[in-house]
């Protein structure tokens, strides 16, 4: 959705008016991001308040799960997470500063370092399904509860972000489309700005599961 | 381009087709805002129809106690059903989305909304999430029996095709959201040169308030919603004991989304009776800044009181103190807002019109609604009342009696502006008579049966209930009748009607300055603004030019 | 209808308190609409003043209502405190609530499906759930609290005069969420412990089976409900699911008893995964008993 | 789609609303090392973090996370995503938002703290 907060944005205006000349409301499609952002944070809010129950409840247990993930891991996805926010911000000043070649070279290092995470993450998913620990997996489901709530929200809370980072990935390959083909450029940068927007807050939301989960014990 | 749509030139409106496609298409691809709130209308019309028959239908089995026709196992599915649709399609999209699409723009003194196709695809996506929710009836499994609150665990056991339907209600979430974005940032950025925040229409501070909390609240039961469905997929045991999960935090969840929504449902209804009030008294409203801001302390103190709806769950006993104390809180701010609509009447000259009767009509029934609230609230009481008929009776007295006779309300004061014809006035304030004798037959007795102990979602009941149940299925009957005069009196309007002038009732809006029905494009001449939204002083003067 | 708990009599004061508030302002204010409604209307009043507000009326009509609904606040919860504050030496009962039926359990064993309690001594209820949300609901004492599955929540009463009272399931709990309903029988409290030693001890697996409600689903004369029949049902095979692949089960002494303590382990295929995980609400030598009986349909 | 009929031109973009004259949120393009140096920051602060809950586990460790991200996080919204170049209404409006969420979780430990 938040793919098109630009181009709607830039349609703020009756099409009969956009005909006649052109009218953007840059900021009236940023209030309009930022309001998409809050509805992400929110439905995150929901998993943390969740998490901040069970973890009330079991902290031990969560203590005790905690251990079986893969610190070094976790921390290696944060590095990687953290650097693409960079890639990401550099890539829109960039194009502000007309640089399209380079800012297209930026767009192409945070969509590879957006690659980078997921491998990671699957290598950390698929060796805990090695070992039965999946949501519905035996292993998992004969654990103590507390220990079992943990990885079921591990895997939902991950899983929710991993879906997200997806979903950025796509709207960078569409966005790095339309710098190419001119319909974002430096005097129209919006759609590129709340993309390194949303991309920022997929980065955020990792920097709190990064001590929820891995760094817990 | 030479010749203009809205100048003298173009006599056409936006209920005509322009432009390429025309008939069906036209609107089904429209991105004008006028069009997509009809569109809406006619869509929740639908489906308002269909919970209503749901509504009579559950009035027809409890008419008698006994089972007469159907089996309590369709008795469950007719009351979830009826709350489903009611709440998610009927109710919250109601006055937002029908007449918040088609007046805030209007009242701003803009073109459109902010993000037009934005709007657009709230509307596709609406109509795919009520698809969703009517596919779950016939698909197999049978149709969901859990109420609209879908409590755990019996949700997540329940083989009826509860995930299809919690789904729809997370898509229609996602519909509410996209609405609120779009108001929000319209709100923020389309005024008209000159409207600043406090020179802004009530009822788009009431779609304001309300949209914020469609923003913030509504991601947190979507989340709940989703894993709900993950649960009973999965198995991921959030919200199940046998899993080391705790029912009590759905709860919490549901109801952190699902108190603030309430207020979704009645705000945009209050800011209707804010507009109406000062043009039918023709004068400026009492208290401007005091209604405005009592919008938003509702919306911000009702996202704290929503354990009120969990008193006898077995929260800790400081809980129901805080959420209890925290309820009284939120009643005050709609206490001011009715002291001051009653001092608007005050020294008025007041004009007896069918949407002024509405408005007190809402008042009336509202209150009576808002004070049974405070009778839940409190702790020993709600112990005694809650999930019995007086809980049945205060929510649809402030749903129905508040956001639906809003809606009527908005309808009649509306319904010119939007067909440009006036419906016949001595059949509308019938309508309403009949309404109002029939709506307090119907749900008074509720009040009754609870308090006498008489539980809610009962397909049966004990004989010494018998009374008060026979008396509220006869209401229901009148309610019918009255509701079914109200609406072809106004549907036969659109048809028959006299035309209206641009300004039938005096109002002093921005939305009365154009004509009715308005042109595609809002004004014919941009609006600036110079005065507060209720300042009477130019019409009062044009009708004493008049009068000479 | 007449409170009959050492409690009631708070909550009622604390509603017509409430109530009676709530009608002086709904009346007030109806009859100001009414009343403006006629002196201002405009062939009377054809030229209105624009009264722009008042900062004393506002801040009066905040202040009142604020003072108004705190007295409200303090009513509720003076009443509600009293609820929540179990007596020393309050009999213990546990309540047992399951897809469709009450039943009720003593300190010394003895097992029912009606409430009897002793009038003017203090009783505390353990609640328990066996499967969904139930609640607890005598609208005669105006008490009403939940019972959860995995939590034991509590509550407590004291009946003042005899007599019987209707209780009933006020949280949505399936099918028959209407039909599970059972009485408070509030007798003198030397009849009472009269009552309490007789009839002691264990009951037969038929009388079990009724106190726990497995009646309420299953039959043993071959017509099903919501569960399948007991009817010729030892020793057959029985057509199963287990995690989600179909199998055929010989019905043994294991299989019974994993059907009641684990229902959810081995579905029969054509129900519902609805039968209650009995495992808290009865013991061993319980289970014995019932099997014996199935084995005999 | 309505080009047979244009206005007057009296369509009216952002040329009021929040009281910004027809601007197009351009600002001057933040210097690139102001973001390295942030990066830095976020790089270090999360060494720090990892540094404390392995050799301080449990209480300070936690407890350093709990400082530690928000301070992260701040970063991030001021700088990365600029909300220290943009007008007031976005920064309250994100504190609003924020507030809510704590406030909502707030109030559920009234439940669960206290049973
Ligand atoms: C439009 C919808 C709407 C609105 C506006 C309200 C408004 C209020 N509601 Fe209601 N409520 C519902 C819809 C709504 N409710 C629904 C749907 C349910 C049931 C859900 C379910 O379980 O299925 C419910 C349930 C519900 C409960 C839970 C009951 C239970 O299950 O046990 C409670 C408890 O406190 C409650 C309280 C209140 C209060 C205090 C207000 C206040 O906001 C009311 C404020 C208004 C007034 C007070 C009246 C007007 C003011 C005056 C006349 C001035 C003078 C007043 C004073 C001095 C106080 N509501
Ligand atoms: C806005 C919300 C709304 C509205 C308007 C209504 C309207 C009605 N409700 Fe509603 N009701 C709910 C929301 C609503 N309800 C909810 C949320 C629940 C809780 C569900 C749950 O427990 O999960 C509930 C539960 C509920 C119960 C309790 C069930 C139980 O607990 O056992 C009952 C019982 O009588 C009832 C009756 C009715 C009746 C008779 C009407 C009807 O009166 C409506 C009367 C109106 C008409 C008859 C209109 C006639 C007009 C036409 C037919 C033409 C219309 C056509 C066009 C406009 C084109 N409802
Ligand atoms: C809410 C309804 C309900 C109640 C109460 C209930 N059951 Fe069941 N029971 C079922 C259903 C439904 C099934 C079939 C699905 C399954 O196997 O879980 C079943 C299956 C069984 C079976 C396996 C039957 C077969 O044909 O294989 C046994 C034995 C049984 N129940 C015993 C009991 C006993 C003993 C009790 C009381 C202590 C009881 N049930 C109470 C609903 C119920
Ligand atoms: Cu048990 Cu309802
Ligand atoms: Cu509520």
């Amino acid at each position: 959705m938040h793919a098109e907060g630009g181009t709607l944005g830039a349609a703020a205006v009756s099409p009969a008016a956009a005909a006649h000349h052109e009218h953007r409301d840059d900021i009236g499609s940023k209030t309009g991001m930022w309001l998409f952002l809050f509805t992400e944070l929110l439905l995150f809010g929901g998993l943390f308040i969740i998490y901040a129950v069970y973890r009330h409840k079991y902290g031990t247990e969560f203590h005790e799960a905690a251990h079986e993930l893969n610190k070094a891991m976790g921390v290696t996805n944060t590095f990687v997470l953290l650097t693409s926010s960079l890639t990401m911000v550099l890539a829109v000043g960039a194009l502000q500063r007309a640089r399209v070649a380079e800012s297209l070279r930026w767009l192409g290092a945070t969509f590879g370092l957006a690659c980078c995470f997921l491998v990671i993450k699957f290598l950390e998913w698929s060796a805990k399904h090695h070992h039965g620990i999946w949501p519905g997996g035996e292993h998992l489901h004969a654990m103590p509860p507390g220990e079992g709530m943990f990885f079921n929200l591990y895997f939902m809370m991950t899983g929710l972000h991993g879906i997200h980072v997806l979903v950025g990935m796509g709207v960078m390959g569409s966005i790095a489309a339309r710098i190419r083909s001119g319909h974002v450029s430096p005097s129209r940068y919006a759609a590129l700005e709340f993309t390194g927007l949303y991309w920022h807050l997929v980065d955020l939301v990792w920097i709190f599961l990064l001590p929820l989960f891995y760094l817990t014990n | 381009m030479a010749e203009s749509k809205t100048g003298p030139a173009w006599t056409g409106n936006y209920l005509q087709d322009y432009g390429r496609r025309r008939g069906l298409m036209a609107w089904l691809t429209t991105t004008d805002h006028k069009r997509i709130g009809l569109m809406y209308m006619m869509a929740m019309f639908f489906f308002f129809t269909v919970a209503v028959m749901l509504g009579v239908l559950i009035r027809l089995e409890l008419m008698n106690p006994g089972m007469q026709y159907v089996t309590p196992r369709v008795y469950n599915s007719l009351f979830t059903l009826h709350g489903v649709i009611m709440i998610f399609l009927f109710i919250v999209p109601g006055i937002p989305a029908v007449m918040g699409n088609f007046i805030l723009p209007l009242q701003l003194g803009a073109d459109d909304v902010s993000f037009p196709k934005l709007n657009l695809a709230s509307w596709y996506v609406y109509i795919a999430g009520a698809v969703l929710a009517l596919t779950s009836l016939f698909a197999g499994g049978g149709v969901p029996d859990t109420g609209w609150t879908f409590y755990a665990p019996y949700a997540l056991r329940s083989g009826s095709n509860v995930s299809l339907a919690v789904f729809a209600a997370f898509v229609l979430g996602f519909s509410s959201i996209m609405t609120g974005m779009n108001f929000i940032t319209t709100i923020h950025r389309l005024r008209a040169p000159g409207m600043g925040f406090f020179r802004m229409p009530l009822f788009c501070w009431g779609l304001y308030a309300t949209s914020w909390i469609q923003v913030i609240a509504t991601p947190v039961v979507g989340i709940t919603l989703l894993l709900v469905i993950m649960e009973r997929w999965l198995g991921i045991g959030f919200f199940d004991p046998a899993r080391g999960g705790d029912p009590v935090l759905y709860q919490h969840l549901f109801w952190i989304y699902s108190h603030p929504v309430v207020y979704v449902m009645i705000l945009p209804a209050m800011g209707v009776i804010s507009e109406i009030l000062p043009t039918f008294a023709g004068r400026t409203v009492f208290g401007y800044k005091a209604i405005a801001l009592s919008s938003m302390a509702i919306a911000i103190v009702g996202y704290m009181v929503w354990g009120h709806h969990m008193f006898t769950v077995g929260m800790s006993d400081t809980a129901r103190r805080v959420f209890s104390i925290l309820t009284f809180l939120v009643a005050i701010p709609t206490g001011i807002k009715v002291f001051n609509w009653m001092a608007t009447l005050y020294k008025g000259s007041i004009r007896i019109e069918p949407p002024l009767l509405w408005a007190l009509g809402f008042v009336f029934l509202f209150s009576i609604g808002g004070l049974t609230g405070l009778v839940n609230g409190a702790l020993a009481t709600d112990i005694h009342v809650h999930d019995t008929a007086f809980v049945v009776g205060h929510f649809h007295y402030t749903m129905f009696g508040g956001a639906g006779v809003g809606l009527f309300a908005a309808m009649h004061y509306w319904w010119p502006k939007i067909f440009g014809r006036m419906y016949n006035r001595k059949r509308a304030i019938w309508a309403w008579g009949i309404f109002m004798v029939g709506f307090n037959v119907l749900y008074f007795p509720m009040l009754v049966l609870g308090i006498m102990g008489m539980p809610r979602r009962y397909a049966d009941y004990l004989p010494r209930f018998h009374t008060p149940e026979l008396i509220s299925t006869v209401g229901s009957w009148i309610l019918v009748s009255g509701l079914i005069l109200m609406v072809w009196n106004l549907i036969r309007a659109i048809k028959h009607g006299e035309p209206a002038p641009a300004n039938p009732w005096g109002g002093t809006t921005l939305e009365w300055q154009t004509t009715s029905p308005p042109p595609q494009l809002n004004f014919a001449v941009a609006p600036t603004v110079t005065t507060g939204p209720y300042d009477h002083t130019a019409l009062r003067a044009a009708a004493a030019k008049e009068a000479q | 209808m007449a409170g009959a708990s050492s409690y009631s009599g708070m909550v009622d004061k604390t509603f017509w308190m409430i109530l009676g508030s709530s009608v002086i302002m709904l009346l007030g204010i109806t009859a100001t609409m009414i009343l403006f409604m006629v002196k201002y209307r405009r062939s009377r009043h054809p030229v209105a003043s624009d009264i722009e507000g008042s900062a004393t009326l506002e801040t009066l009509w905040t202040v009142l209502p604020t003072v108004l609904v705190m007295v409200m606040f303090y009513y509720g919860w003076a009443g509600f405190k009293v609820m929540r504050e179990t007596p020393k030496g309050a009999m213990p009962v546990t309540v047992q609530a399951r897809m469709w039926s009450w039943s009720f359990k003593y300190e010394n064993g003895k097992q029912t499906t009606e409430l009897y309690v002793p009038v003017g001594r203090p009783v505390a209820v353990n609640l328990e759930s066996a499967d969904v949300i139930h609640s607890f609901f005598v609208p005669a004492f105006r008490m009403k609290e939940d019972c959860m599955p995995g939590r034991h929540n509590h509550a407590w009463f004291q009946a003042e005069r005899e007599g019987v009272y209707d209780i009933m399931c006020a949280e949505y709990c399936g099918d028959k969420h209407s039909a599970m309903l059972s009485k408070v029988i509030a007798v003198p409290a030397d009849t009472f412990d009269v009552w309490l030693e007789r009839g002691g001890g264990r009951p037969t697996g038929l009388k079990l089976m009724q106190i726990k409600g497995c009646v309420a689903c299953h039959t043993s004369d071959g017509s099903k409900l919501v569960g399948p029949t007991y009817k010729g049902l030892f020793g057959s095979k029985v057509r199963v699911t287990t995690n989600g692949v179909e199998r055929e089960v010989l019905a043994d002494e294991d299989y019974l008893r994993r059907s009641i303590l684990q229902p959810k382990a081995d579905i029969v295929v054509g129900f519902q995964p609805q039968m209650p995980d009995m495992a808290g609400q009865l013991d061993d030598e319980d289970i014995k008993l019932i099997i014996d009986y199935i084995k005999r349909q | 789609m309505h080009d047979s009929h244009t206005t007057g031109g009296h369509a009216q973009p952002a040329a009021h609303g929040d009281g910004h004259a027809g601007d197009h949120a351009a600002h001057a393009p933040v210097a690139t090392g102001t973001f390295v140096m942030v990066w830095v920051a976020l790089l270090a602060l999360t060494m720090v973090t990892v540094a404390a809950s392995v050799w301080f586990p449990g209480k300070v460790g936690i407890g350093v996370a709990m400082v530690v991200t928000p301070i992260k996080a701040a970063l991030i919204l001021m700088w990365f995503m600029h909300l220290k170049y943009e007008t007031a209404v976005f920064r309250v409006m994100f504190l609003s938002a924020i507030m809510i969420l704590a406030l909502v979780m707030g109030l559920t430990f009234f439940d669960y703290s206290f049973r």
